[in-house]
């Protein structure tokens, strides 16, 4: 009665899913189990079908698109500014990455360039936004494998982040920090100095987070050899970001091809050699003191002048298509906006990092333990509303 | 993989003065040029010149006049007739190194006779190099699946898909991503308006008359 | 009547041996409710303390500092609605969690909280004791099953495989204790000699038994007693389903476990149990390693002196959280709101320190009236005192635990339980055996 | 010692244990049927403590209602319950189970008629405290002598010792 024999028309999965790496030597009953939508772990409205062999994972589908609404298809009815709080709700943990990529494409299309002031303002608020991010995955996924304590003290650092982001644009999660064509507003009285504070309470409070977990003889056998995946899978499934960095591909759109002024900024790409849980935790670690770097650098560097380009008040591209990618902290975030000439963007197709990484579920969690299941899907970062949009 | 490699693509001979001229990173949003910050967003825009590379050059050898290669604002792309589509991904893949996938997508043109425009993002590795292939197909035309060429593309045809309509042969799985399996309509096509839904089923199963 | 209740306060027997069935049943009512009153102290004090790591203020509403919360969620978990899911089987349903309650409340009838201090002392207790606790299994299993919900059977079948392994380690950790029963010697190696027919299974035996050889078992043998206590510090931990070993209620892999399904009573009936069983399996490893009712120091700091010093700890303890409170009422901000909170807390204050006070009377008291019901009094505190002092340390490490440790996986902990804690327990049983025999 | 309401709990443990016993093989449900088995086993560790045998009742716990069952109930659950319940409960094997049945009951009137002096007589009754020594005693002998059973206990513990190894070739696909 509780197990439902896998034959079951209704519940079979895809023929994908149906050829497994390894038959189960007793042919038990094989378990199929509901994952989510409404679960803890899943990280939204993430549904996961999971063919279990007692603990063990032969198969999973994912079953996605609970939080669609239809964002591209928005984009095609409102005009190029009017989109641009929209993209805010796609990731909306990294709003500000969203944004930035966004203002970047349209900007490229209308072949304006962001002024030095703007793009450092850029920099400096979006890798603030990379630490976020971080700090949020870090904490949830601390809590999918058991250990609450670290999510309190992510989210007691992460509010000073959104406190700077409440001072410069008024708005904490969706931002919309930035207009086409630079900012809109100005750095605030004590800017450089809040967010050079924040610098130096945050590096003692990355090592605190490390102390609790990098050593950990439990987080170690929980995450070590859990979801492994090579760098060839990874380039094969499209999986960018940090999951690729930790299979030992040292890509990072931010050097590959610098966009806004990272190329004027010193800093490194750190990789795995494992392709595991552990080492991408190591990687997002390690990236979020290169993100102290940057900022470091930006906020020192920021020079004085204009922060806005000259841009029409209607904004009317020149017919083309244009396709502008940034590494948002999930991986490679791209806008491919395509222009009819009139004010709404013809077309606006979103290349999600997180949408992308979710395929690569399926290849890190066979052979792996329902358990495993949680921590693997923590260790992606995947966000539901830039998955479904 | 290197950071920065060189790339091998060299500078176009001829220099036609467009907005924004084919450096080694065309992506890079020129920095160094910060000399026409004020380009007004005129309408008569740049047009797409001839995309002359090693590259272009030997794709149209191979190809001839089924295939174009062009640029616009410094980011190339290949135009090419759907009957090629199987095979210069292979072989833009297997030879040229573009080994990810970044993204698959379609545009839709109603007025068009060939309606859609499907576009595959490529990014090699080796190359640092992002180039677009494109091609035309008519509504109720099918294109050959590239899972085969990379598995990425399972889920992004299947999002073409279910926002358009369009099948592709010999994909393992080909059914709706994002909407639910019942729902009739794709809708991102021009044609399907942005407050429309399939009422039917949202009665059946969400038990109201309409989401609105 | 009165005289019958009076007559047993002379005893030094616990009242199921003296057969005073009218005492046990007041012991089995005291215990009842003091288990009852401590899962929720321990409920506050666990969300505080859990709190307090992770640089938050916990409950603070429900009267001062939150004092009261308790009371209010036990108050909201017995109005809840009762929901029994439709295709469950209705009569098992029913039935788990009062399987599960009973046998954790059982249990603690031969708890030795003191030399008397039992409702009965059992030949067998420590073996009843391992047996009946093995028992809440059954209700886990039962209601993991009757759910009729996948998360809930993997739950059950996790915690009962769980359970069932642990239970291995745990009772050759237990043996190598019992075993040092029998064994005489008088500290870490000191004199030893195997003597027939001195070992013993009663709870109260046990106890006797470290104090007729000066040393806790902890000590005993060292490193022998300390490796089998930890033994059983780890396999009691996954007994109980805790952090790090709370794969059955796993929320983030099962929602809940075995009681995903469960509601409102039934729910807080698993809860009661979970933290009686807690609280029990404490208890033992306080019997068995720790000295029971015995106060620390016993050896060095000997004499009536120190006695009498020892003896003030419970009253002091008593004033101490009495001073806690005043000070709390001292800082409660001056403002309208707070008044009724401020008086609240003043009056808890109150009462610990009447509570504080009585006690240092009673031992005081009895240091100068050597009056027979009086001593025994004083000394029966003091035991108590001692006893749950050293379960609520227990008690703190369960809460440091899960404040500090990620989960383990189900192989990973399967692993630990019958690669690592079995030969290791095996070992210091063997050992334990030969360094005795070799000694004696 | 004297006990406590002798007649009264014997009645009662042994009407639950009956019952149990019916319960168990007429539940249709398995489940149930171990249920009723844990009732069972229960009301007969009560009567060994009737008995003054507290240490096999501890056992009779620890091993039948605290670990066996919890393993029957472990497959109980994993296998599909639904066709067992729509089964035919009794097979064609009934005419052996009500020979074996008949001959137990004839068994017991033959006891019942014959009456006291069937049993041996035993020796003084044991304290309670030596019961668990004497079972030591009987298993492992006294310094320098062996245990009357000694022997026996150890073979039973190396052929309980072959039965794990067994199972566990059986069970693992490599080891």
């Amino acid at each position: 009665m509780n197990a439902e024999i896998k034959n079951d028309p209704e519940n079979a999965l895809s023929n994908l899913d149906l050829e497994t790496p390894e038959r189960p030597h007793l042919d038990s009953n094989e378990l199929i189990i509901n994952m989510g939508p409404q679960h803890p772990a899943t990280h939204g409205v993430l549904r996961i079908i999971l063919r279990l062999d007692g603990e063990r994972v032969l198969g999973t589908e994912c079953v996605i698109g609970y939080l669609h609404r239809g964002v591209e298809k928005i984009a095609e009815n409102r005009t190029y500014a009017m989109f641009n709080p929209y993209v805010d709700r796609m990731d909306y943990v990294a709003a500000v990455s969203n944004g930035l990529g966004y203002c970047q494409a349209v900007e490229k299309l209308l072949n304006v360039e962001a002024p030095p002031r703007a793009n450092y303002i850029r920099v400096i608020l979006t890798e603030l936004n990379r630490l976020a991010s971080h700090q949020l995955w870090l904490g949830t996924h601390a809590l999918d494998i058991g250990a609450m304590t670290p999510l309190f003290y992510t989210f007691r650092d992460r509010e000073e982040i959104l406190k700077i982001f409440e001072k410069y644009c008024g708005a904490r999660l969706t931002t919309h920090a930035f207009r086409i064509g630079g900012c809109l507003y100005e750095t605030y009285a004590g800017f450089e100095k809040e967010v050079k504070n924040y610098l130096k309470y945050l590096a003692p409070h990355i090592d605190e987070y490390e102390e609790l977990l990098t050593g950990n003889r439990i987080w170690l056998e929980r995450t070590k050899k859990v979801g492994v995946i090579s760098g060839a899978d990874c380039i094969a499934l499209g999986v960018t970001g940090p999951v690729l960095r930790a299979s030992g591909v040292k890509w990072d759109v931010r050097k590959a091809q610098p966009y806004a002024n990272y190329s004027e900024f010193d800093f490194e790409i750190p990789t795995g050699e494992n392709g595991d849980t552990f080492d991408r935790y190591l990687v997002r670690m390690a990236e979020m003191r290169q993100s102290l770097r940057i900022i470091e650098q930006a906020v020192s560097g920021i020079p004085e002048g204009p922060i806005m380009a000259k841009v029409p008040k209607v904004i009317k591209p020149p017919v083309g298509e244009i396709y502008h990618s940034i590494e948002s902290p999930k991986g490679e975030l791209g806008y491919f906006i395509v222009s009819d000439g009139s004010t709404q963007p013809y077309r606006v197709r979103v290349r999600p990092p997180s949408f992308v990484n979710l395929q690569a579920l399926d290849r890190m969690v066979r052979g792996m333990f329902v358990a495993d299941v949680v921590a693997i899907i923590g260790t992606i970062d995947i966000v539901l509303g830039e998955v479904d949009r | 993989m290197t950071e920065e490699p060189k790339s091998p693509v060299p500078p176009p001979p001829d220099g036609e003065s467009k907005p924004a001229p084919e450096t080694s990173k065309p992506l890079v949003a020129t920095p160094a040029a910060p000399s026409k910050p004020a380009a007004p967003a005129v309408p008569a825009g740049p047009v797409p010149v001839p995309w002359s590379s090693p590259l272009a050059e030997k794709y149209k050898g191979r190809y001839g006049p089924g295939l174009e290669a062009l640029s616009y604002l410094g980011q190339n792309y290949l135009t090419v007739n759907r009957s090629l589509i199987p095979g210069i991904l292979q072989l833009l893949r297997d030879e040229d190194h573009f080994d990810y996938c970044v993204d698959i997508t379609a545009v839709h043109y109603p007025k068009r006779e060939k309606q859609f425009d499907v576009l595959w993002i490529l990014y090699s590795f080796p190359r640092n190099e992002r180039v677009r292939v494109k091609t035309q197909i008519a509504d109720g035309e099918s294109l050959p699946s590239a899972v085969p060429v990379w598995a990425t593309a399972n889920w992004l045809e299947r999002e073409v898909y279910d926002m358009f309509g369009i099948k592709f042969d010999g994909h393992p799985d080909l059914k709706r991503i994002l909407l639910p399996d019942g729902w009739k309509g794709h809708p991102l096509r021009k044609d399907y308006g942005i407050l429309q839904q399939d009422q039917e089923w949202v009665h059946i199963n969400l038990g109201i008359e309409s989401g609105q | 009547m009165l005289d019958s209740l009076m007559s047993y306060l002379g005893s030094t027997l616990t009242p199921g041996q003296a057969n005073n069935q009218l005492w046990a049943l007041i012991y089995v009512f005291i215990i009842f409710a003091g288990v009852s009153v401590a899962v929720m102290a321990m409920n506050w004090i666990e969300r505080k303390a859990l709190a307090h790591f992770q640089v938050r203020l916990g409950p603070m509403r429900v009267g001062p500092h939150g004092l009261l919360q308790p009371i209010a969620d036990a108050v909201k978990l017995l109005i809840k609605e009762d929901i029994i899911p439709a295709e469950a089987d209705k009569f098992v349903f029913w039935i788990a969690p009062l399987i599960g309650l009973l046998a954790s409340f059982t249990v603690y009838t031969v708890v030795p909280f003191g030399p008397s201090q039992a409702v009965s002392d059992m030949n067998i207790g420590i073996l009843f004791m391992l047996g009946v606790s093995s028992l809440a299994v059954l209700g886990v299993v039962m209601a993991g099953w009757a759910s009729n919900s996948h998360y809930p059977l993997i739950g059950a079948l996790r915690s009962s495989a769980q359970m069932v392994s642990y239970e291995v380690a745990m009772g050759l950790a237990v043996v190598s204790a019992i075993l040092m029963t029998s064994l005489h010697g008088t500290g870490l190696y000191g004199v030893s000699k195997l003597t027939d027919g001195t070992g013993t299974l009663s709870m109260i035996g046990i106890v006797q038994a470290q104090q007729e050889q000066h040393v806790w078992f902890l000590f005993k043998f060292f490193p022998l007693g300390l490796i089998a206590f930890g033994i059983f510090a780890i396999a009691m931990i996954a007994e109980t389903n805790r952090a790090p070993f709370d794969l059955p209620e796993a929320e983030s892999e099962l929602t809940a476990g075995y009681h995903t399904e469960y509601s409102g009573l039934r729910w807080s009936l698993f809860m009661l149990a979970e933290y009686a069983a807690m609280i029990a399996v404490s208890s033992i490893a306080v019997t068995l390693w720790l000295g029971g009712w015995m106060r620390p120091f016993e050896n060095w700091l000997s004499g009536s002196t120190w006695d009498f010093v020892f003896a003030l700890f419970p009253g002091l303890t008593f004033l101490a959280l009495a001073a806690i409170a005043f000070v709390g009422v001292v800082r409660m901000p001056r403002h309208s709101y707070f008044r009724v909170q401020t008086i609240g807390l003043a009056g808890f204050g109150a009462v610990l320190a009447l509570i504080g006070i009585l006690l240092l009377s009673i031992v005081i008291g009895a240091k100068f009236s050597h009056h027979d019901i009086l001593n025994r009094t004083a000394e029966g505190l003091s035991s108590v005192y001692w006893f749950v002092f050293k379960v609520g340390a227990f008690m703190y490490l369960y809460i440091w635990y899960r404040a500090t440790w990620p989960r383990y996986r189900f192989d990973q902990l399967m692993r630990v339980g019958w690669k690592v804690m079995l030969p290791i327990s095996l070992g210091v049983l063997i050992v334990t055996a030969i360094v005795g025999v070799l000694l004696g | 010692m004297t006990p406590v309401a002798t007649p009264f709990f014997f009645y009662l443990l042994s009407g639950l244990a009956i019952a149990g016993g019916l319960l168990v093989i007429t539940r249709r449900n398995a489940i149930h049927s171990a249920l009723a088995l844990i009732v069972t086993l229960l009301a007969v560790a009560g009567l060994y403590l009737m008995l003054y045998a507290p240490f096999v009742a501890g056992v009779q716990i620890i091993v039948y209602a605290g670990g066996i069952m919890v393993l029957f109930l472990f497959v109980i659950m994993l296998v599909s319950l639904e066709q067992t319940v729509k089964e035919r409960q009794f097979n064609r094997m009934w005419p052996v189970g009500l020979l074996a049945a008949c001959s137990l009951l004839a068994l017991f009137i033959s006891v019942f008629a014959k009456g006291k002096g069937l049993f041996v007589e035993r020796g003084a009754q044991l304290p309670e405290s030596a019961n668990t020594q004497q079972i030591g005693v009987m298993l492992y002998g006294e310094a320098g002598r062996m245990g009357q059973y000694t022997f026996a206990f150890e073979i039973a513990s190396l052929l309980l010792l072959v039965a794990i190894l067994g199972s566990v070739i059986m069970a693992k696909k490599r080891i």
